[in-house]
C-alpha cells in the first residue's frame, strides 16, 4: 500500500477502513541469511539497506520488545552534520544526505524538517573553536555559517543578550540541520523493510549467540533457535550484554540521559538552539511542545530514568539562556540509556568472530546517525568490508590510540 | 615602601537585616589547615592537648575559648581564631588559610530555613547541633558551615565568591520575609 | 450558579476578575473554574486538534479542557488549569487555542474534516513536493497546533527552590493522609504533610462526608489544629509532590504566590526537594470517563467534580443534571444535587442490576449513545433495552469508575498491576522503596477503609523508623463496598473521545490496532493518546481497554504505558530557579577587580573569574590600540598583571617530591629548593592534561600552579592519584589559590620597579623563588615569565592584593609602564610560543607540542603508558608550529591549513590554527597552529582558509617561538 | 539520588562527581602490555546489575568513594573510602 494525500482523502471518505497493517507479524523461520539483533532505528535501517542495497531477501530483525522501543523513541530528535574530527565528519555528512531523501525513499513522512541549528559561543576561545568546527564542516561539503550577536538578535530576539555571566558572542549555524519525528523514522524503516520481505519479529529476545570454530551460526532466542551465518548486534543501550554472549568486553559504559518536553505552545522557537556553556539545547516540535535536554546524569545506569540534579541544571541553563521559557511547564521527563565510549564516537566493525558484526557506542548522537549507520552496517555485513565513511569506527582504535574525540575529554566514558 | 592596607573579602559592606534575619561579614581571623600525615595522630594530639583542643571527629568542632578546631576533611581540620601552634613538619602539613576564605555570619530565628534554600543539608537545630562543622555546597559553591551557637551559622566560602554567597543568602532572606508577610 | 449555604469559600471576601475581557465576580477561595461556573460560564476552551468547544471536566489538576492563559502585568502564563488557579482581585484570564474568539473559532473547520485527520494521517501525506514540507505544510501544522502561547518576553518573575527533610512525607490530606499524618505525628515522627489543594481534607471536603459522627469539615479542622500545634509537623498546602526519585528524594511544587496579586519578593512558585526516610502516598483516586459518542461537550463532566463544586465552592454547574455511571459512587452526586435543590433528570446506570434511588429515575442497563448542543450540552440520547430515550439536560455527570492516583509509584519504572474487581490498576508494593501507597491511591475507596489504611500505613512507617506508635482512635465513617461493572466505551455513531486533551477517539485507537500499531506503546505514540497536558490521567486506562478489545487481548496482556515525572506539569522557571542571569554559576572576583574597573577595563569571563581584557587610555578607539600599547609597554618598560586566577596547590610531606614525579611527566624530585620548574601533566590516556610551574619552597614543600581553567580538574586528579594509588605516602596538599593575590611584573624595568618597593634589591636567578617581605607583609616572589621578558610574580596574602596592585601600577606608571590585560597577555605569550588550553585542548599529546622529551624515561608517571600508543605519536599527527604573515591581512584562529595548491576539502586539510595575534613588535600577524608533520615543514608556505570569516591567504610555517628564541631576555 | 559519604554522611548526588567503574583503581604495571592498558582505560564489564564505581565528594570533603550500586535499581549497597583500601603496591 502506497501512502499519499489522495489516499488519505479516499480512505477518509470511506471511514478509514481500508488501511492495511504497517508491517506483518511473521513467525520466525528456522534460518535466515542475516539476523539483526535489535529493532531500533539502527537495526531497522540496517535491515532495510541490506535488503534494498544488497538485495538480501532473507533477513530477520529480532526485537526484545516492540519496534522502536529503544532510544529511537526517546530522544530529542535532532538531525545535524556538524562534527569536525575526521571519521565523524564524513559519516554524519553522509547521514544528512540520506535524511534529505528519506521520505521519498521510505514513502513515509518522518517530518524531517531542516529548520536549522545554531550553537552559541560565549568567549573568544569558543568562537575560534566554533570557527574550526564550521570550517571543517564546509571543507567536508556541508553548510555552516557564523552568526554575529546582531544576526542572532534578529532571528532569536528572546535570548538573554544582557546576561553577563556567559554573554552571547555569536553562533555557528547549520541551516540544513533540524529535527525529525523520531518514532516515525523507526516506523518508516520498519514498514519499508517489511515491504522488501524483511521479517520483523517483536517480543523475541536473543539469549545466546551460537558459534562454531570461530564462526557465528545463529542465535538463541525466547522464541527458539534461529540460524544465520551473519549476525549483526545493533542494540545500543544493551550492547555490553549482547556482546558478552559472544565473549566480548566492549569499550562501553551505559549511562542515562534525560530529556524533557513541555506542554504544547504556539510556535515560538523555530530552530534548534544549543547553549555552548550550559549543556542545553532546545527545539519546538510540530505539536508545540518544547523539546530539550542537557547532559548525561553522569552515573552508569540502565534505569531509563534520571534524577533531579541534572534536570535542575538543564532548567537553570534554559533560564539563563532564554528566560522567556520560564512559564512553559515541563510535561514529561524521561531517560534513555546511552552506550558511552571512551572517545565519544561509535563503533561499526567486525568482531573476532567470523560473521558477527557490531554497531554500537552511539553515545548520544545516535538518532541523526540512523540512516548512515544502517547504510554502513549493511555494507559491512554484505561485503565484509568497512564502508569508507565509517572506516574509522574501528573496535581496536582505543588500544591503538586512534581516537576520535570531539570533546577532547579523554578516556572517561561519561565525559563525551 | 608601599603601604599595604588589608581589605576583607566584602570590603565595607554593612550588615544586612531583613525581618528577623541578619547577615554580616566576619572579621578576618587566623585560619590554619592542619593535615595530619599518615600515622602521626598522636604527635598532633600532643600539640593540641596543651591548647585544650582535640583533633575533631568528622563533622565536629573542638573548642576552647577563642580557639576552634573544625573538621574539614579526612585527617584535616582548620584551626580558627588563634595562631597556629608549632607543629613538627613530619606530623602534619600546616597551611595558612586565613586569606583563602570569606566568613559570613548568618543569624536569627529560622536562619536554617533561609539557608536550606541553597544548602542540600538538614540544618534544622535538632538535626544540626551546636558544635557541628560540615563541608557542603551553598548552591554551586564549596563551603564550610559551622554551628557554634544557637540561631547562628558561620559560613566560609572561597574568598573570590563572597559576593555571590552574599547575594544568594540575601535573596533567601527576602523571600522568607515576603512569605512571612504573605498572609498579612 | 451559586448555591446558598454550601461551600467553603469566604463569602465575605468578594473578588472581581476578568475572563476573555469580561468582568465577573467570585469569592476568595474560588478557583477560576468554580467562579466561572457560578457565573454560568461553561465554555472555557477549545480542543487541541478539532478545536471543539470544551467546558470544565474536573475540579482538579488533572483537568484536560479548561486550560487558560493568565495575563499578568508584565507577562502571561499559558496552559493554566482553571480548576487550580484561585481567583484574586484583578485576575485576568484568557481562553486559548482559538481565533478570533472562543465562541467563533475559525479552526473549528478541522472538526468538519475530521475523517481526513485520523490517527497518524500526517505520516502518510505532505511528502510531495518535497520542498513544500518546510515551507507550507509544516508551518500550517505548527500554527494550528500548540495550546497557549508564551509572550517571548523574559520571565522576570521570582521563583525559588528549597530543600526539606523529614522522617515521613505524607502525600495528600484526604482521610488517608490526615489519619497517617496524625498517627505519625503523635508518635513523634518528623512529618511533612503535603497537599495539592489550598485546603487540607481532600475528598472529605469534596464529598461532605461524616467522620466520627460529625461533618467532615469539622473533623478536618480538628486534625489540622492538632497537627499545626505540633512542632514536629510541617504542613505544606498548595504543594504538589511531582516526582519520586532515588533514595527517598521527592520533588514538590509549591504555588507560593500564584493565588495572589504579584507582590515584591514573594516567589511565584517554589520547587522543593524533600528527602524523606519514608513516604505515604495518600493521593486518592481520579475519576475516569466513559467513551460514549459525542461525550466532549461543555456540561459533560465528572460526577465527582459535581460534588467538589457543590461542597467546596457552593456551585452547581447547571440546573438540570443527569448522571451516567457504571458504579455506585456517582449516586452521591445525584443525592447532593437534589439536596441542594438542583433537578436530577435521571440516573443512567449501565449495570443491568443497578440499585434504585429514592426520588430519582434510574435507567438501569442503559447507556448514553449521543449528545447534542453546540456550545453547551442540551440533550442526550439514552439507549435502554433497544429503545432510545431523549433527555433534556444541561449537565451530565459521568463516572466510569476510579483510578488510584498511583503515578508516583511508577516513577522508578515500577508497573502497576491490574485488579479485575476494581477494574483498575493498583500500585505494585515496593515499586518505590520507602513509599507506601494507602487508601484510595491503593484501591481502597470507602472512607472507613481510607482512615484505617492511613493509620496502618503510618504504623508500618513508624515501625521502619523504629518509633513507638502513640494511640490513635479510628473515627467512624461509611464503609460501603465499591461496586462497579466495567464499561469503557459505548458503541454508536459519532466519535467517542478518550483523550480530550489530544482529541483521541476510540476510532483512532481502533485504527492503530488495524494498522498493527497494536503494542500499547505503539498505540500511544501513533494516536498521541495520553500525551496531552493531563498525560492521560483520566483516559489512559480506558484507551488501554479499548485497545485490548480491538486486539482481542485482556487488559493485563495488553500492558500499560508508564507514568513519568512530573505528576503535574512544572514550570521551567521553578525548576531552574536561581539560575537566571549571573546565578547560573558563581562569580569570582579578583582583588584588583575594582581597580581595573576604575580604569575602564572591560571584564571578561575566564574560569568563572572576571579578568580585565585591556586598560583603555584616552584617545584609544579600539581594543587593538590598547592591546598593542600594553604589549610594547611590557616589551620596552614594565607591565603589571593580576595572575591570581592560576590554580595554586600547597604540597607538603616527605613524599611530596615522589608524588610530583608521579603526577608530572617530568622530574621534580631533582628540583633544588628555591627553584621553579615547568611541568607537564598528562591524563592517564597519554594526552596532555595541564601545564604550569611548580616551585620548591622547602625540602618537603612545593607550590604547584595550574592553569586557571583546569584548577579544579587538577585538584580532583591529584586527589584521585593520591587516594587511589598512594594514600599511605607522607604527602598532603591543599588549594591556596584564594589565599594569595599574585601579580606578574614583567619587562626590562621589572627589577627597577620591584627594587623601588623592597628593602633589599631583588636577586633571583631565572626560575628562582624566595620569600619576600613587602610593606611589612610576608610574601613570595618567583622569577618566572609568561611574556618572554624578565618577569617576576609577587604574591601576598589576598587581603593585601588590592593595595599591592594599586601600588605596583602606580609605580609602574612613573617609569612608563602600567597594567596590562588578557589581550596583551595573550599576544605576549603567542610571540613567545607559550601554550594555553587553546593549544592543549584535550586531543594533543606531548609529542604534538614538541615536548615528548619531557616524559621522563627514568620513572613511571600518570599517562606514560598511554602516551606510547602508536596513534599518539608519528609524523601523520598534527604538530604545533608557528605561522606568520606580513601585511594587514590577518590570521584567524579556527582556520584550516592546506598545502599550497591543494583543493580545499576535508581530506586535504593539513591542520588548523589555534591562536593568533597581531604582533606590534614584529609588525606582522603571528599564529600558533597544528600541522601534519609540521616540525619538518618550517619555511613552507601554506594556505590558510576560513570560510566562516572569508579569509584565504598564504602564510609561512615557522618555529612557534617568535620572540627571543634563546631566552636571553628571560635570563637577563 | 543520595550517597552516604563515609565521612560526611548521607548527601545529595549533586555534591559528587562521577568517574566510572572501579577498574580505574587497578592500574597496570608500567611495563604491562598494551592490552592490559586497553583493558584498564577502555574496556568495561558494564553490568546491568551490581557495579563498583568511583565518586568524588567534590562539594564536600574531597574524598574519592568506591560505591557498590545496582545500575538497574540504583540501590546503593555499600560506600567506602578509596583511600582506606589496601593500597596496591606499585
Amino acid at each position: 500500500m502506497r501512502y499519499s494525500g489522495l489516499k488519505v482523502i479516499t480512505e477518509g471518505l470511506f471511514g478509514n477502513k481500508g488501511w492495511k497493517p504497517a508491517w506483518r507479524n511473521p513467525e520466525p523461520k528456522a534460518t535466515y541469511d542475516a539476523i539483526i539483533i535489535g529493532g531500533g532505528g539502527h537495526g531497522l535501517s540496517t535491515a532495510y539497506y541490506l535488503a534494498k542495497n544488497y538485495g538480501l531477501g532473507n533477513i530477520a530483525v529480532l526485537e526484545k520488545g516492540y519496534l522502536g522501543s529503544g532510544n529511537i523513541g526517546r530522544n530529542t530528535t535532532i538531525v545535524r552534520a556538524n562534527y569536525f574530527i575526521p571519521g565523524n565528519s564524513e559519516f554524519y555528512s553522509h547521514s544528512l544526505k540520506l535524511w534529505e531523501s528519506l521520505e521519498g525513499k521510505l514513502n513515509y513522512n518522518v517530518m524531517h524538517s531542516q529548520r536549522g541549528q545554531v550553537v552559541l559561543f560565549h568567549s573568544d576561545g569558543q568562537r575560534d573553536l566554533a570557527a574550526r568546527r564550521g570550517n571543517a564542516i564546509v571543507n567536508q561539503g556541508d553548510d555552516a555559517e557564523f552568526m554575529s550577536r546582531e544576526d542572532l538578535r534578529e532571528e532569536f530576539p528572546y535570548l538573554d543578550y544582557e546576561q553577563t555571566r556567559f554573554p552571547i558572542y555569536g553562533g555557528l549555524m547549520q541551516r540544513r540541520a533540524g529535527t525529525a519525528r523520531h518514532d516515525a523514522v523507526a516506523w518508516g524503516y520498519a514498514r519499508a523493510a517489511d515491504q522488501l520481505g524483511v521479517d520483523l519479529i517483536q517480543n523475541c529476545e536473543v539469549t545466546g549467540i551460537d558459534t562454531e570454530g570461530g564462526k557465528v551460526v545463529g542465535v538463541q532466542t525466547t522464541r527458539g533457535v534461529i540460524k544465520a551465518a551473519k549476525v549483526g548486534i545493533v542494540v545500543a543501550g544493551r550492547s555490553s550484554q549482547v556482546a558478552a554472549m559472544a565473549g566480548m568486553k566492549l569499550p562501553i559504559e551505559s549511562h542515562v540521559m534525560q530529556a524533557f518536553v513541555t506542554e504544547g505552545l504556539k510556535p515560538i522557537i523555530d530552530s534548534v538552539i544549543s547553549f555552548g556553556m550550559g549543556h542545553f539545547y532546545i527545539s519546538q516540535s510540530d505539536k508545540g511542545g518544547l523539546v530539550f535536554g542537557g547532559d548525561l546524569d553522569f552515573y552508569a545506569s540502565y534505569a531509563a530514568r534520571g534524577n533531579l540534579p541534572m534536570l535542575e541544571h538543564v532548567m537553570e541553563a534554559g533560564m539563563t539562556l532564554m528566560p522567556m521559557i520560564g512559564r512553559a511547564k515541563i510535561l514529561r521527563t524521561w531517560g534513555g540509556i546511552m552506550d558511552m565510549t571512551p572517545d565519544g564516537s561509535p563503533i561499526i566493525d567486525k568482531t573476532h568472530i567470523d560473521g558477527l558484526f557490531l554497531d554500537a557506542g552511539w553515545n548520544y548522537g545516535g538518532f541523526k546517525a540512523v540512516p548512515a549507520s544502517g547504510w554502513c552496517m549493511a555494507h559491512l555485513m554484505a561485503t565484509g568490508q568497512r564502508h569508507e565513511v565509517a572506516a574509522r569506527f574501528r573496535l581496536d582504535r582505543f588500544r591503538l590510540g586512534q581516537i576520535i574525540d570531539e570533546e577532547g575529554t579523554g578516556s572517561q566514558h561519561n565525559l563525551h | 615602601m608601599p603601604e599595604l592596607i588589608a581589605k576583607s573579602p566584602l570590603g565595607t559592606r554593612s550588615p544586612l537585616t531583613i525581618g528577623l534575619l541578619r547577615l554580616s561579614e566576619a572579621p578576618i581571623m587566623p585560619m590554619t589547615s592542619i593535615a595530619v600525615f599518615p600515622g602521626h595522630d598522636k604527635a598532633i594530639a600532643k600539640v593540641l592537648k596543651p591548647m585544650g583542643l582535640a583533633f575533631p571527629a568528622p563533622n565536629m568542632i573542638s573548642q576552647k575559648g577563642e580557639a576552634f578546631l573544625a573538621w574539614t576533611g579526612r585527617d584535616q581540620a582548620f584551626l580558627l581564631g588563634v595562631a597556629a601552634p608549632m607543629i613538627p613538619a613530619s606530623a602534619a602539613a600546616v597551611t595558612d588559610q586565613s586569606d583563602a576564605w570569606a566568613g559570613l555570619i548568618f543569624e536569627g530565628p529560622g536562619a536554617h530555613d533561609a539557608l536550606m534554600r541553597w544548602v542540600p543539608i538538614d540544618l534544622r537545630p535538632e538535626r544540626f547541633a551546636i558544635g557541628s562543622a560540615i563541608r557542603a555546597p551553598i548552591y554551586h559553591m564549596q563551603a564550610i558551615i559551622l554551628r557554634l551557637t544557637a540561631n547562628r551559622f558561620d559560613l566560609l566560602v572561597f574568598r573570590s565568591m563572597a559576593r555571590t554567597a552574599w547575594h544568594e543568602i540575601e535573596l533567601a532572606m527576602m523571600t522568607i520575609e515576603a512569605r512571612s508577610q504573605r498572609s498579612k | 450558579m451559586r448555591i446558598g449555604g454550601k461551600g467553603l469559600i469566604d463569602r465575605t471576601k468578594p473578588v472581581k476578575f476578568l475572563f476573555d475581557g469580561r468582568a465577573y465576580g467570585g469569592y476568595r477561595g474560588d478557583t477560576l473554574a468554580s467562579a466561572l461556573l457560578a457565573n454560568d460560564v461553561r465554555l472555557m476552551g477549545r480542543s487541541f486538534k478539532y478545536h471543539r468547544p470544551r467546558g470544565v471536566l474536573t475540579a482538579g489538576s488533572e483537568e484536560p479542557n479548561a486550560l487558560v492563559e493568565i495575563i499578568g502585568t508584565k507577562n502571561q502564563t499559558p496552559n493554566v488549569r482553571a480548576t487550580v488557579q484561585e481567583v484574586f482581585e484583578g485576575l485576568n484570564a484568557r481562553s486559548q487555542n482559538r481565533w478570533p474568539s472562543l465562541r467563533f473559532d475559525a479552526l473549528g473547520i478541522n472538526d468538519a474534516v475530521s475523517p481526513f485527520l485520523s490517527a497518524g494521517f500526517y505520516y502518510k501525506t505532505f511528502m510531495w513536493p518535497r520542498a513544500f514540507w518546510e515551507r507550507i505544510y509544516e508551518p500550517l501544522i505548527r500554527r494550528a497546533a500548540g495550546l497557549g502561547s508564551l509572550s517571548g518576553r523574559h520571565d522576570e518573575g521570582l521563583y525559588e527552590k528549597a530543600y526539606a527533610f523529614c522522617d515521613l512525607l505524607v502525600i495528600g490530606s484526604g482521610p488517608t493522609g490526615l489519619m497517617a499524618a496524625l498517627t505519625a505525628a503523635r508518635s513523634g515522627a518528623d512529618v511533612i504533610l503535603a497537599d495539592e489543594e489550598a485546603r487540607l481534607g481532600g475528598r472529605v471536603l469534596a464529598d461532605d462526608i461524616m467522620v466520627g459522627g460529625k461533618p467532615g469539615s469539622d473533623w478536618v479542622a480538628e486534625v489540622k489544629a492538632e497537627l499545626t500545634a505540633l512542632p514536629n509537623v510541617r504542613i505544606m498546602t498548595r504543594t504538589t509532590v511531582t516526582g519520586a526519585y532515588d533514595h527517598g528524594t521527592y520533588g514538590a511544587l509549591e504555588r507560593v504566590g500564584l493565588h495572589l496579586r504579584a507582590r515584591a519578593n514573594l516567589p511565584r512558585e517554589c520547587f522543593w526537594r524533600i528527602v524523606a526516610k519514608r513516604a505515604i502516598l495518600a493521593s486518592g483516586a481520579l475519576e475516569r470517563g466513559i467513551a460514549f459518542p459525542m461525550n466532549d461537550r461543555p456540561g459533560i463532566m465528572m460526577a465527582g467534580a459535581l460534588r467538589s463544586y457543590l461542597n467546596i465552592y457552593g456551585v452547581a454547574p447547571a440546573k438540570r443534571v443527569t448522571i451516567f455511571a457504571n458504579n455506585d459512587s456517582a449516586r452521591a452526586s445525584a443525592r447532593a444535587m437534589i439536596k441542594a435543590g438542583v433537578t436530577v433528570a435521571a440516573i443512567i446506570d449501565s449495570r443491568a442490576d443497578a440499585p434504585m434511588e429514592d426520588g430519582t429515575i434510574v435507567h438501569a442497563g442503559a447507556q448514553v449513545t449521543t449528545t447534542r448542543g453546540r456550545l453547551a450540552l442540551r440533550e442526550i440520547t439514552v439507549r435502554k433495552g433497544g429503545e432510545d430515550i431523549l433527555i433534556e439536560t444541561d449537565c451530565l455527570g459521568v463516572s466510569g469508575g476510579w483510578n488510584p492516583t498511583l503515578h508516583l509509584t511508577c516513577h522508578m519504572n515500577g508497573r502497576p498491576s491490574w485488579c479485575e474487581e476494581r477494574a483498575a490498576f493498583v500500585p505494585q508494593p515496593g515499586a518505590v522503596p520507602g513509599l507506601f501507597a494507602a487508601g484510595a491511591a491503593n484501591g481502597t475507596f470507602s472512607t472507613h477503609g481510607c482512615l484505617a489504611a492511613g493509620h496502618a500505613a503510618a504504623l508500618a512507617a513508624l515501625s521502619d523508623l523504629e518509633l513507638r506508635p502513640a494511640s490513635v482512635m479510628l473515627p467512624e465513617a461509611e464503609d460501603a463496598p465499591y461496586r462497579i461493572a466495567a464499561l469503557w466505551a459505548v458503541a454508536g455513531k459519532g466519535r467517542a473521545w478518550l483523550d480530550l486533551g489530544n482529541d483521541v477517539t476510540t476510532k483512532d485507537v481502533a485504527l492503530s490496532a488495524q494498522e498493527n500499531f497494536s503494542s500499547v506503546e505503539h498505540m500511544k505514540r501513533y494516536t498521541t493518546q495520553g500525551m496531552a497536558p493531563d498525560q492521560g490521567k483520566s483516559s489512559n486506562v480506558a484507551a488501554l481497554a479499548v485497545l485490548a478489545d480491538a486486539t482481542g487481548r485482556s487488559i493485563p496482556e495488553t500492558g500499560t504505558t508508564t507514568y513519568r515525572p512530573p505528576f503535574v506539569p512544572v514550570s521551567i522557571a521553578a525548576l531552574g530557579a536561581g539560575g537566571r542571569g549571573t546565578g547560573f554559576a558563581p562569580q569570582r572576583f579578583l582583588t584588583s577587580d575594582q581597580a581595573s574597573r576604575d580604569r575602564g577595563a572591560p571584564m571578561i569571563e575566564a574560569g568563572l573569574w572576571y579578568r580585565p581584557s585591556y586598560f583603555p587610555k584616552p584617545g584609544e578607539a579600539t581594543w587593538r590600540e590598547s592591546c598593542d600599547r600594553e604589549v610594547m609597554m611590557v616589551r620596552e618598560t614594565v607591565g603589571v598583571a593580576d595572575v591570581s586566577t592560576l590554580g595554586k596547590i600547597d604540597i607538603q610531606g616527605a613524599d611530596a617530591a615522589r608524588f610530583l614525579d608521579f603526577v608530572y611527566s617530568n622530574m621534580f624530585s631533582t628540583l633544588p629548593v628555591g627553584r621553579v620548574r615547568y611541568g607537564l601533566m598528562l591524563r592517564e590516556d597519554g594526552f596532555v592534561l595541564d601545564d604550569g610551574t611548580t616551585a620548591r619552597l622547602g625540602e618537603q614543600r612545593y607550590l604547584m600552579t595550574t592553569t586557571t581553567a583546569a584548577a579544579g580538574l587538577v585538584m580532583r586528579h591529584l586527589d584521585f592519584v593520591h587516594q587511589a594509588f598512594c594514600a599511605d605516602w607522607q604527602v598532603r596538599f591543599i588549594s591556596v589559590t584564594e589565599a594569595w593575590a599574585q601579580f606578574a611584573v614583567a619587562g626590562p624595568q621589572a627589577r627597577v620597579l620591584l627594587n623601588s618597593m623592597l628593602d633589599e634589591p631583588v636577586d633571583l636567578p631565572f626560575m628562582g623563588c624566595a620569600p619576600l617581605r613587602i610593606g611589612g607583609v610576608e610574601g613570595r616572589i618567583f622569577r618566572i615569565s609568561f611574556s618572554g621578558e624578565e618577569g617576576y610574580e609577587v604574591a601576598v596574602p589576598t587581603r593585601y592584593g588590592e593595595a599591592l596592585f594599586r601600588d605596583l601600577v602606580a609605580r609602574a606608571e612613573t617609569i612608563g609602564g602600567g597594567p596590562y590585560g588578557m589581550e596583551a597577555l595573550n599576544v605576549l605569550r603567542i610571540e613567545k610560543g607559550f601554550i594555553t588550553h587553546a593549544e592543549i585542548h584535550g586531543r594533543v599529546t606531548a609529542f604534538d607540542i614538541g615536548m615528548n622529551k619531557m616524559i621522563s624515561a627514568k620513572k613511571d608517571c600518570i599517562g606514560k603508558a598511554g602516551a606510547l600508543r602508536p596513534g599518539l605519536v608519528g609524523p601523520e599527527r598534527e604538530q604545533m608550529v608557528g605561522l606568520r604573515v606580513s601585511g594587514d591581512k590577518g590570521l584567524v584562529a579556527g582556520a584550516h591549513l592546506f598545502t599550497h595548491g591543494d583543493a580545499i576539502s576535508r581530506v586535504a586539510s593539513q591542520g588548523y590554527v589555534t591562536s593568533v595575534c597581531w604582533s606590534p613588535m614584529l609588525n606582522q600577524w603571528l599564529g600558533l597552529g597544528f600541522l601534519k608533520n609540521g616540525r619538518a615543514r618550517h619555511g613552507e608556505k601554506v594556505r590558510l582558509v576560513d570560510h566562516m570569516r572569508d579569509v584565504d591567504l598564504i602564510c609561512e610555517v615557522c618555529d612557534p617561538v617568535f620572540h627571543d628564541p634563546n631566552g636571553e631576555k628571560l635570563r637577563a | 539520588m543520595r550517597l552516604s559519604c563515609p565521612l560526611c554522611g548521607p548527601r545529595d548526588r549533586r555534591e559528587f562527581y562521577y568517574y566510572g567503574s572501579d577498574d580505574y583503581l587497578n592500574r597496570p604495571a608500567p611495563d604491562a602490555q598494551p592490552e592490559a592498558w586497553d583493558d584498564y582505560l577502555h574496556l568495561r564489564d558494564n553490568p546491568a546489575g551490581e557495579l563498583k564505581d568511583l565518586w568524588y565528594h567534590e562539594l564536600g570533603c574531597g574524598q574519592w568513594l568506591r560505591v557498590t550500586r545496582n545500575t538497574v535499581t540504583h540501590e546503593v549497597l555499600q560506600t567506602e573510602l578509596v583511600a582506606d583500601r589496601k593500597v596496591i603496591r606499585r
